[in-house]
C-alpha cells in the first residue's frame, strides 16, 4: 500500500483550496470585468480561503507517515482514464502553503500597485486563474493532472506577461514564454505517453517506487524527455531566455509567477518525482549538468545587466539551477528547502523593486540610483535584506538553504559540481550587491524626494505591510531548517554529507562574503568606477549582455528555418505543387474539352468521315465476332 | 433469268464507295452533295435488286422513299450551300465556319483562289 | 454458267453507271460533273428497268436526272464558281479519308465473303406493274407517303426560308461597307 | 447493431422544422428583411433545442443506434427512409445545432438578399442534417449533395475575395468526391447481393470480401476524404473559407467538413472494417503531413481566413490521424474532436468575420491593437485561438490529448512527430493573435465599436460550449463511447500495438556507448 485515503475534511480543506480561485477568475471574467473593487475584493478574498486552507492542511498533517492520496476518474475513455485527485504529502503540503501564500500576499500587494490601471478586473481574473492552476499542479496524484495544469499556469503565465497588451514588447515576451516552455511541454508529453504506454501508469507514487513496467532504458529515456519539461518552465539551460524577457509583465506577476512560483514548478516537479529519477542515472547527471549550466550562465548574464528586474531574473533562474543541482545530487530536503526560502526572499526582492519602479518609473539601476531610489528608506531596508539572503549571509534564510545545497553537492560523485557551486556562491554575492551597491551609491543623484520626478503614486501602507511580512519571513526562515528536513523527509531520499562537506560548509559564506567585497570595490568605495570586471573586457560583456548568443539562436530557428525554411517551403509546395496540379487537371479537361467541341464545329468532312468510321467498324465487327 | 443478286450487291458497294470518296475528299461542298446523291443512288440500287430477289415490291417501295428523300435533301442543301456561298464567298467547307480557314491551308492555296 | 441477254445488259448498264460516276466525282469542273451525274441516273432508270420496276425508271428519270440535277445546273450556273477555287485536302485527312474507306471496303469484303450461297444463283426476270406498285404503295405505306409529302413540303419552306435568310445576311453585311 | 425504435419521429422533426422553415422563407414577400431573419433564427433556435434534447435523451445505458425511424420508400431497390443516431452523431447534432443557429444569428446585419440567402442557408443545414442521421446511403448521398450545392450560391452571391474562383474550386472538389461516393455505394449495395441500401442491414446480414473492402474503403476515404480536408485533398478548404460570408465559412469548416470525416466513419468504418484496417497506415501518414503541413502554409498567411483555413487542415488532419490508429481512444478523440474543431473555428470565423465587418481588412499586417477597442470581439478571437492551442480547459485539449495518446500507441513515430508540430502550432496561433488583438492601436480603428450585446450571443454561445466541454469532458466521451466501444470490438482481436522494442534497442545501444 502505497497511499492512505484522504481524509474526509482535508479532502474538502484541498479542493476548496484549489476551486474556490477558478471560482474566483469566471465569476470576474464573466460578471466583474467592468467592477474593478469588486473584482479585486473577490480575489483576495479567494486567495485568502486558499491560504486558510492550506494552513490548516500543513496543520493537521504535520505529523503524516504516509502520503494520502485520493482521486476521482474525471473522464474515461476505453481503457485510459483521467482521474483528478489530490495527493498529500509534505511536499505537496509545503508547496500549497507557498504558492497560497505568496499569491495572497502578491495580490495584496497588487491592490495598491496596480491601483488605475485600465485592466484592474481582468489582472485579478487572471491571477485567480494562475492560482487554480498551481493549486491543480501541486495537488496532482498523476502526470496526466501535472500535465493539465502544467499547461495551465503556463497559460496564465502568457496572459499575464502580456498583460499591458498594447505594448508591443510585452506581447512578444508572453509569446516567447509560452512558446519556449511549450517546447519543453512537448518533450514532458513525449515523456508522459512513455510512461502511459509502456511502462503502464501515470501514478507518481507508483512511478516513484518503481512499480513500472519500463526497462532501465526506457525509465532513462522518460525521465530525461520530463526533465525537458522542467527545463522549459524553470528556464534551464538552452530553454532560459524567455524569463528574463518575461519581465515585460507587471512587477507583481514577475514576483509570483516568474520567480517564486510557477517557475519553481519545474523544480517541484522534479521533487515530485524524485523517486522516479533517481531511478536513472543519466537522467540525474543530466539534470545536474543543466542545472550547473544554467546557474553559472545566468549568474554571468546576471553581471553585465542594467535593467533591476532582469537581474533578479537572471538570479531566479540561477537559484533554480541550485535546487536543480541539488535534487540531482540526491539531497532532496536541500533542493525544497531552497525553493522555499527562495520564494520568500525572491518574492521580497521583486515587491521591493517594484516599490522603486513605481515611484521612479524607471527599470535602469543606475538611473533609479541617480534619482534618490536610496530615499526610500523602508523600501531599501527590505531589499537590503533580501539581497543579503540571496548573496547567502546569515542570519537570512538564504544562508541555510545555501549551506544545505553546498552539503548535497559536496557528496555528489565528481567535485567539480561542487567547485561550481562554490563558484555560483561567489557570483551570486557579487552580481546581488552590485545591484545593491549601483542604487545605494549613486555617483550623480537628482534632487527632490522619491517620485518628485514624475509625481507618480508612491507605494501605500498596505505594500509596505506586505513588505514587512516577506522581511520577517526571510531572517525567520532560516532557523526552522532542522524542523523543515524532519518534515520533509518522511519518503525522499536522504543525502549523505560527504567528506568536502565542512569544507563546503566553510568555503560557501566566505565566498559570499568575498564576493560581496568585490561587489564594493568595483561599485560601493567611492574610489571604484562602477563598471564590473566582465565589462571591462569587451566580448566577455557582450556575451553575456547578449545572452551567450541564446537569441540568435532561437531567432534563427524560428525565422530562419521555421518562416524562411519549411513553412516557406510547404507555401510553396501549396502553391506550385498542389495547385499546380489543380490547374494540370483542370487545364486538362478544358483541352480535351476544346478538342471534343472541334468536332463540333463546322468541319463537316471529319465529322462524315467519324460517322462513316463508325458505321462500318461497327458493322465489320458485328460481322467478324 | 438475270444476273445473281450478289452482282447487284456488288455494283451498289462500288457506287457506295465511288459517293463516299467523293464526300470525305473533295472540298467543295457542292461535291459533297454530288457524292451524297451518288450514295443514295447505290442504295436505290440495292433496295430495288433486293426487291427483285426476294419477290417482294417493298424494296421499289424504298427506292421510291429515297428518291423522295434525296429530292428533299437536294433542295434544302443547295440552299444551304448558295446561302453560305453568299456569306463566304467559298464553298470550301472548312472554311464556312466563322469564316475563316485554318491558316496553312489557306496559305498554301493563296495563290490559286480565284475570286 | 450461260448469260441471257438480260445479263449482257446489267453488264453493260453496270459499267456506263460505274464510269459515268466515277467522272462524275473526278471532274473538276462542277458543271461536267453534274452532266456525267446525269449519264449515271439515266443509266440507273435503264437498270431499274431491267431490274422489273418501271415505274421508278420513270420517277428515277423524271425526278432524279430531270428535277434535281437541272437545279444543281441552275445552282452551278448561278454561283458560277471558279473551277480552280477547290484546295486539296492535307495529306493527313486524305489519308484517313482512305482509311474511313478501307473500313468501308473491308467491311464490303467480309459481308461478300460470308454471303449465302444460294446468293449466287441468278434472279428470275419479274416486272411489277405501275397499278400493283401503286396499291401496294397507298394500301400498305399510306402513312409514309403522307410522311414523305410532308418531308417535301417541309424541305420547300426551308429551302425558301434559307434563300431568303441568306440575302439578308448579305445585305446587312454589305450595308456597314 | 441495437436498433431502438422512436416513441416520437424526433428526428424527422428536426428535417421538418427546418424545411418548415425554408418554405416559410420562401412565401414571406421579398422585402420582409426583419421577418426572414426571425423566422431563420427561430427555425434554428427550434432546432437547437431538439439537438440539445437528443443529447440528453440519448440513452447512454443502452447504447446502438436510438430514435430510429424508418420508411420504406422505392422498396423494389430497398431504398428506405431510415433514420437513427448512435454515440457519434448525437454530437454531431448537437454542433449542427448550434451553428446553425449562432450562423444565424451571426448574419443579423446582412441586408443584401436576406431572403435568398437564408433560404439557401437552411436548405444547406437541412441536408446537413439528414446526412447526420441518415442510415441509408442512398439518403446518406442524397443528403450529401444536398448540403453541397447550396455552397456554390452561397459563395458566389454572398462571397468576398475572389468569390467566383473559391465558389467553383470548392464545388467542383466537393463533386469530384461524391463523384467517388456514388460508385461506392452503389458497389456496396451491388456486391452484397441484399438488395437493401440500409447500413444496418447490411452491417447485419453482408459479408463482404477483402477486396470489395478494400476498394470501397478507399473509395469512400477519398471521396469524403475531399470533404474532411485530408491532405493533399485540402486545397479548397482554405480558398472556400476565404471566399464564403461569415456564417457560410462558420458551417463550412465547422460542420461541413465533419460530414466528410463522418462520412469515412458511418458507411467507410462501419461497412468496411477490412478495408479500413488495410489502409489506416495511408490514413495514418496523411493525416500527419496534413497536421504538419496545415500548420506549417498557415504559418505564412497574411490572411486572417487563409490562416484559419489552414489550421482547420491541422485540425482535421488529427481526426484522421484518431481514426487511423481503429483503438478506441482514437476513435473517441477524433469524433470528440470533430465536435470541438466544429465549434472552435465556427468561433473563430465568427469573430473574424465581425473584425472584417467593422475593419473591411482581414490582412494581419493591417491589424492590431483591436483588443483595445474591441475587447469583447478580440476576447472571442483569442478563445478560439487558444482553443486552437489546446490549451486545457477548452474542449479541443481532451481530443487532441486522445488521439496523441492513442496514436502513440499504434504508430509511436508519427504520434511524436505530431506531438512536436504542437509548438509551432502555438508559435502561429500566437503570433495571429498578437499581430490582430494586441499591440499599439493603428489610429485607423480608433473609431471602431464593439459588439453589440445581440451580436455577442452567438460568440458568446460558441465560447461556452468549448469552455463547458473543455472542463466536463465526460459528458462527451460517454456519449462517444456508446458507439465506439461495439465498433472498435466488432473489429475481432486488437490490433497490434507497437511496442517498446525497437526504441529500447536503440536506447540501449546509445547508452552502452555513453561511458
Amino acid at each position: 500500500m502505497l497511499f492512505q485515503p484522504v481524509p474526509e475534511i482535508s479532502l474538502y480543506l484541498a479542493w476548496t483550496a484549489a476551486v474556490v480561485p477558478l471560482a474566483a477568475f469566471g465569476a470576474i471574467l464573466v460578471f466583474f470585468r467592468r467592477l474593478p473593487k469588486t473584482a479585486a475584493a473577490i480575489s483576495v478574498a479567494a486567495a485568502a480561503v486558499s491560504l486558510i486552507c492550506a494552513v490548516c492542511l500543513l496543520v493537521r498533517h504535520w505529523n503524516m507517515d504516509a502520503p494520502l492520496q485520493s482521486a476521482v476518474t474525471w473522464m474515461a475513455s476505453g481503457e485510459f482514464e483521467i482521474a483528478v485527485g489530490v495527493l498529500l504529502d509534505p511536499l505537496s503540503l509545503v508547496m500549497l502553503v507557498i504558492v497560497a501564500s505568496i499569491a495572497f500576499l502578491v495580490q495584496v500587494y497588487s491592490l495598491g500597485y496596480m491601483a488605475g490601471d485600465a485592466g484592474y478586473g481582468r489582472y485579478f481574473g487572471f491571477m485567480s486563474l494562475f492560482s487554480w492552476a498551481m493549486f491543480g499542479l501541486v495537488l496532482a496524484p498523476n502526470i496526466v493532472q501535472v500535465f493539465i495544469f502544467w499547461e495551465l499556469v503556463g497559460l496564465s503565465s502568457y496572459l499575464l506577461i502580456g498583460f499591458w497588451f498594447e505594448k508591443f514588447s510585452a506581447t512578444r515576451a508572453g509569446k516567447k514564454a509560452f512558446i519556449m516552455t511549450r517546447a519543453g511541454d512537448t518533450l514532458f508529453f513525449w515523456g508522459w505517453l512513455i510512461l502511459l504506454v509502456w511502462g503502464g501508469t501515470l501514478s507518481i507514487l507508483e512511478l516513484n517506487s518503481g512499480a513500472h513496467g519500463l526497462s532501465s532504458a526506457m525509465t532513462t529515456a522518460a525521465a530525461l524527455l520530463v526533465f525537458g519539461g522542467i527545463m522549459g518552465k524553470s528556464a534551464q539551460f538552452p530553454l532560459m531566455t524567455w524569463l528574463p524577457d518575461a519581465m515585460e509583465g507587471p512587477t507583481p506577476v514577475s514576483a509570483l509567477l516568474h520567480s517564486a512560483t510557477m517557475v519553481a514548478a519545474g523544480v517541484f516537479l522534479m521533487a515530485r518525482l524524485f523517486g522516479f529519477f533517481s531511478q536513472s542515472d543519466l537522467a540525474m547527471a543530466a539534470a545536474m549538468a543543466v542545472g550547473t549550466l544554467s546557474m553559472l550562465l545566468s549568474a554571468t548574464m546576471a553581471m553585465v545587466s542594467r535593467d533591476i528586474k532582469q537581474v533578479w531574473a537572471y538570479s531566479t533562474i540561477s537559484q533554480l539551477g541550485f535546487m536543480i543541482m541539488a535534487l540531482a545530487a540526491g539531497g532532496y530536503a536541500a533542493g525544497i528547502f531552497h525553493l522555499t526560502t527562495h520564494a520568500g526572499f525572491k518574492a521580497l526582492l521583486f515587491l521591493c523593486a517594484g516599490v522603486l519602479i513605481h515611484a521612479h518609473e524607471t527599470n535602469d539601476m543606475f538611473e533609479l540610483g541617480r534619482a534618490g531610489a536610496r530615499r526610500m528608506k523602508a523600501a531599501m531596508v527590505c531589499m537590503t535584506a533580501g539581497a543579503l539572503a540571496l548573496a547567502g549571509i546569515w542570519p537570512f534564510s538564504g544562508f541555510f538553504s545555501k549551506e544545505a545545497v553546498m552539503g548535497a553537492l559536496a557528496g555528489a560523485d565528481n567535485r567539480l559540481w561542487l567547485f561550481c557551486g562554490l563558484a555560483g556562491v561567489f557570483l551570486t554575492a557579487h552580481y546581488t550587491f552590485r545591484l545593491i551597491f549601483i542604487i545605494l551609491f549613486p555617483r550623480t543623484e537628482a534632487a527632490g524626494g522619491p517620485g518628485a520626478r514624475h509625481g507618480s503614486v508612491s507605494a501605500n501602507a498596505v505594500m509596505y505591510a506586505v513588505l514587512g511580512l516577506l522581511t520577517v519571513f526571510t531572517l525567520a526562515a532560516g532557523f526552522f531548517a532542522q524542523g523543515f528536513e524532519d518534515f520533509i523527509r518522511i519518503h525522499g531520499g536522504h543525502a549523505q554529507e560527504g567528506h568536502l562537506a565542512s569544507l563546503a560548509h566553510i568555503a560557501s559564506p566566505v565566498l559570499a562574503v568575498a564576493g560581496i567585497v568585490a561587489a564594493w570595490m568595483q561599485f560601493g568605495s567611492n574610489a571604484s568606477d562602477q563598471v564590473g570586471f566582465a565589462e571591462k573586457i569587451g566580448p566577455v560583456g557582450r556575451l553575456f549582455a547578449r545572452r551567450w548568443y541564446l537569441d540568435h539562436v532561437y531567432a534563427w530557428i524560428t525565422g530562419r528555418l521555421l518562416d524562411r525554411g519549411i513553412a516557406e517551403g510547404c507555401r510553396r509546395f501549396e502553391n506550385k505543387v498542389i495547385e499546380g496540379a489543380l490547374t494540370m487537371i483542370t487545364g486538362g479537361v478544358v483541352f480535351f474539352g476544346r478538342m471534343a467541341a472541334g468536332w463540333q464545329r463546322a468541319m463537316i468532312q471529319p465529322k462524315l468521315m467519324a460517322a462513316f468510321a463508325v458505321m462500318f467498324g461497327l458493322i465489320l465487327i458485328l460481322l467478324v465476332v | 433469268m438475270i444476273v445473281p443478286y450478289t452482282h447487284v450487291m456488288l455494283l451498289g458497294a462500288i457506287v457506295f464507295l465511288m459517293g463516299m470518296i467523293c464526300t470525305l475528299t473533295r472540298r467543295n461542298l457542292m461535291m459533297i452533295i454530288v457524292g451524297l446523291e451518288i450514295m443514295l443512288n447505290a442504295a436505290a440500287i440495292v433496295f430495288v435488286g433486293a426487291g427483285l430477289e426476294f419477290g417482294q415490291i417493298e424494296g421499289q417501295v424504298m427506292a421510291l422513299f429515297i428518291v423522295a428523300v434525296a429530292a428533299a435533301e437536294v433542295s434544302v442543301g443547295l440552299a444551304m450551300v448558295v446561302c453560305i456561298y453568299r456569306q463566304t464567298q467559298s464553298l470550301d467547307p472548312q472554311c464556312t465556319e466563322d469564316s475563316r480557314c485554318p491558316a496553312g491551308t489557306e496559305k498554301a492555296s493563296e495563290p490559286a483562289s480565284g475570286p | 454458267m450461260d448469260m441471257t441477254v438480260y445479263a449482257v445488259f446489267f453488264y453493260i448498264i453496270a459499267a456506263l453507271i460505274i464510269v459515268s460516276a466515277g467522272m462524275a466525282i473526278t471532274r473538276k469542273h462542277m458543271v461536267h460533273a453534274v452532266l456525267y451525274l446525269v449519264v449515271s441516273f439515266l443509266a440507273t432508270a435503264l437498270l431499274f428497268y431491267l431490274l422489273g420496276a418501271p415505274l421508278l425508271a420513270v420517277f428515277q428519270v423524271i425526278i432524279y436526272a430531270g428535277a434535281i440535277m437541272v437545279l444543281f445546273l441552275f445552282i452551278v450556273m448561278m454561283i458560277r464558281p471558279a473551277p480552280a477555287g477547290e484546295r486539296s485536302l492535307t495529306a493527313g485527312r486524305l489519308a484517313a479519308a482512305f482509311g474511313v474507306c478501307g473500313i468501308y471496303v473491308a467491311a464490303a469484303l467480309v459481308l461478300a465473303f460470308m454471303a449465302a450461297p444460294e446468293a449466287g444463283r441468278p434472279m428470275a426476270a419479274a416486272a411489277a406493274s405501275p397499278f400493283a406498285f401503286g396499291f401496294y404503295l397507298f394500301d400498305r405505306h399510306w402513312l409514309a407517303v403522307e410522311m414523305v409529302s410532308l418531308l417535301l413540303l417541309v424541305a420547300l419552306i426551308g429551302a425558301l426560308h434559307l434563300g431568303r435568310a441568306g440575302r439578308r445576311n448579305q445585305s446587312e453585311r454589305k450595308e456597314p461597307l | 447493431m441495437q436498433m431502438h425504435a422512436a416513441q416520437f419521429p424526433f428526428l424527422s422533426t428536426i428535417l421538418l422544422i427546418c424545411a418548415c422553415g425554408l418554405a416559410l422563407v420562401l412565401v414571406l414577400p421579398k422585402n420582409s428583411n426583419a421577418a426572414v431573419k426571425w423566422v431563420s433564427a427561430a427555425c434554428s433556435a427550434a432546432a437547437l433545442a431538439l439537438s440539445v434534447f437528443l443529447f440528453v435523451a440519448y440513452d447512454r445505458g443502452a447504447g446502438g443506434m436510438q430514435f430510429v425511424e424508418r420508411l420504406d420508400w422505392i422498396p423494389s431497390m430497398g431504398i428506405s427512409y431510415l433514420n437513427g443516431i448512435d454515440g457519434f452523431a448525437a454530437p454531431m447534432l448537437l454542433l449542427t445545432g448550434i451553428v446553425f443557429f449562432t450562423g444565424v444569428v451571426s448574419m443579423w446585419e446582412l441586408d443584401y438578399r436576406v431572403k435568398e440567402f437564408f433560404a439557401l442557408f437552411i436548405l444547406l443545414v437541412l441536408g446537413v442534417y439528414g446526412m447526420f442521421m441518415a442510415l441509408d446511403l442512398f439518403f446518406i448521398f442524397v443528403w450529401f449533395d444536398v448540403s453541397l450545392l447550396p455552397m456554390y450560391l452561397l459563395i458566389v452571391i454572398w462571397g468576398s475575395s475572389d468569390r467566383e474562383y473559391g465558389a467553383m474550386k470548392l464545388t467542383l472538389y466537393l463533386l469530384a468526391g461524391s463523384a467517388l461516393i456514388l460508385p461506392g455505394i452503389i458497389y456496396l449495395a451491388a456486391v452484397s447481393g441484399l438488395e437493401t441500401f440500409s447500413v444496418p442491414a447490411l452491417l447485419e446480414n453482408a459479408s463482404f470480401s477483402g477486396f470489395e473492402q478494400k476498394t470501397a474503403f478507399l473509395l469512400f476515404y477519398i471521396g469524403f476524404g475531399i470533404l474532411a480536408g485530408v491532405w493533399p485533398f485540402h486545397s479548397w478548404s482554405p480558398t472556400g473559407h476565404v471566399a464564403a460570408p461569415t456564417a457560410v465559412s462558420m458551417l463550412h469548416a465547422g460542420v461541413l467538413m465533419k460530414i466528410g470525416a463522418f462520412g469515412i466513419l458511418r458507411i467507410g468504418m462501419f461497412l468496411c472494417p477490412a478495408g479500413w484496417m488495410y489502409w489506416s497506415p495511408l490514413m495514418a501518414v496523411l493525416a500527419v503531413i496534413g497536421i504538419v503541413y496545415g500548420v506549417m502554409v498557415g504559418l505564412r498567411q497574411t490572411d486572417l481566413k487563409f490562416v484559419i483555413g489552414y489550421s482547420s487542415v491541422s485540425h482535421m488532419g488529427i481526426v484522421g490521424l484518431g481514426f487511423a490508429t481503429m483503438t478506441v481512444d482514437g476513435v473517441n478523440g477524433a469524433v470528440f474532436q470533430m465536435f470541438a474543431h466544429g465549434i472552435m473555428t465556427a468561433l473563430f470565423f465568427s469573430a473574424v468575420g465581425h473584425i472584417y465587418d467593422r475593419t473591411h481588412t482581414r490582412e494581419i499586417g493591417e491589424l492590431g491593437g483591436l483588443s483595445a477597442v474591441m475587447p469583447a470581439a478580440s476576447s472571442y478571437f483569442i478563445i478560439a485561438a487558444l482553443a486552437g492551442i489546446g490549451v486545457p480547459g477548452l474542449a479541443s485539449f481532451w481530443a487532441e490529448l486522445l488521439v496523441f495518446i492513442a496514436a502513440f500507441r499504434v504508430y509511436p513515430a508519427l504520434a511524436v512527430i505530431s506531438v512536436g508540430v504542437l509548438v509551432v502550432n502555438a508559435l502561429f496561433m500566437l503570433r495571429v493573435v498578437r499581430n490582430t488583438c494586441f499591440g499599439p492601436l493603428s489610429p485607423r480603428w480608433a473609431h471602431l465599436k464593439d459588439m453589440r450585446f445581440a451580436m455577442g450571443i452567438p460568440r458568446a454561445v460558441l465560447a461556452a460550449a468549448i469552455v463547458f466541454f473543455g472542463l466536463m469532458p465526460f459528458l462527451m466521451y460517454d456519449l462517444i463511447q456508446t458507439a465506439s466501444v461495439p465498433l472498435i470490438h466488432s473489429l475481432g482481436p486488437a490490433i497490434g500495438h507497437a511496442g517498446p522494442e525497437i526504441v529500447e534497442t536503440l536506447l540501449t545501444k546509445l547508452m552502452s556507448v555513453w561511458p
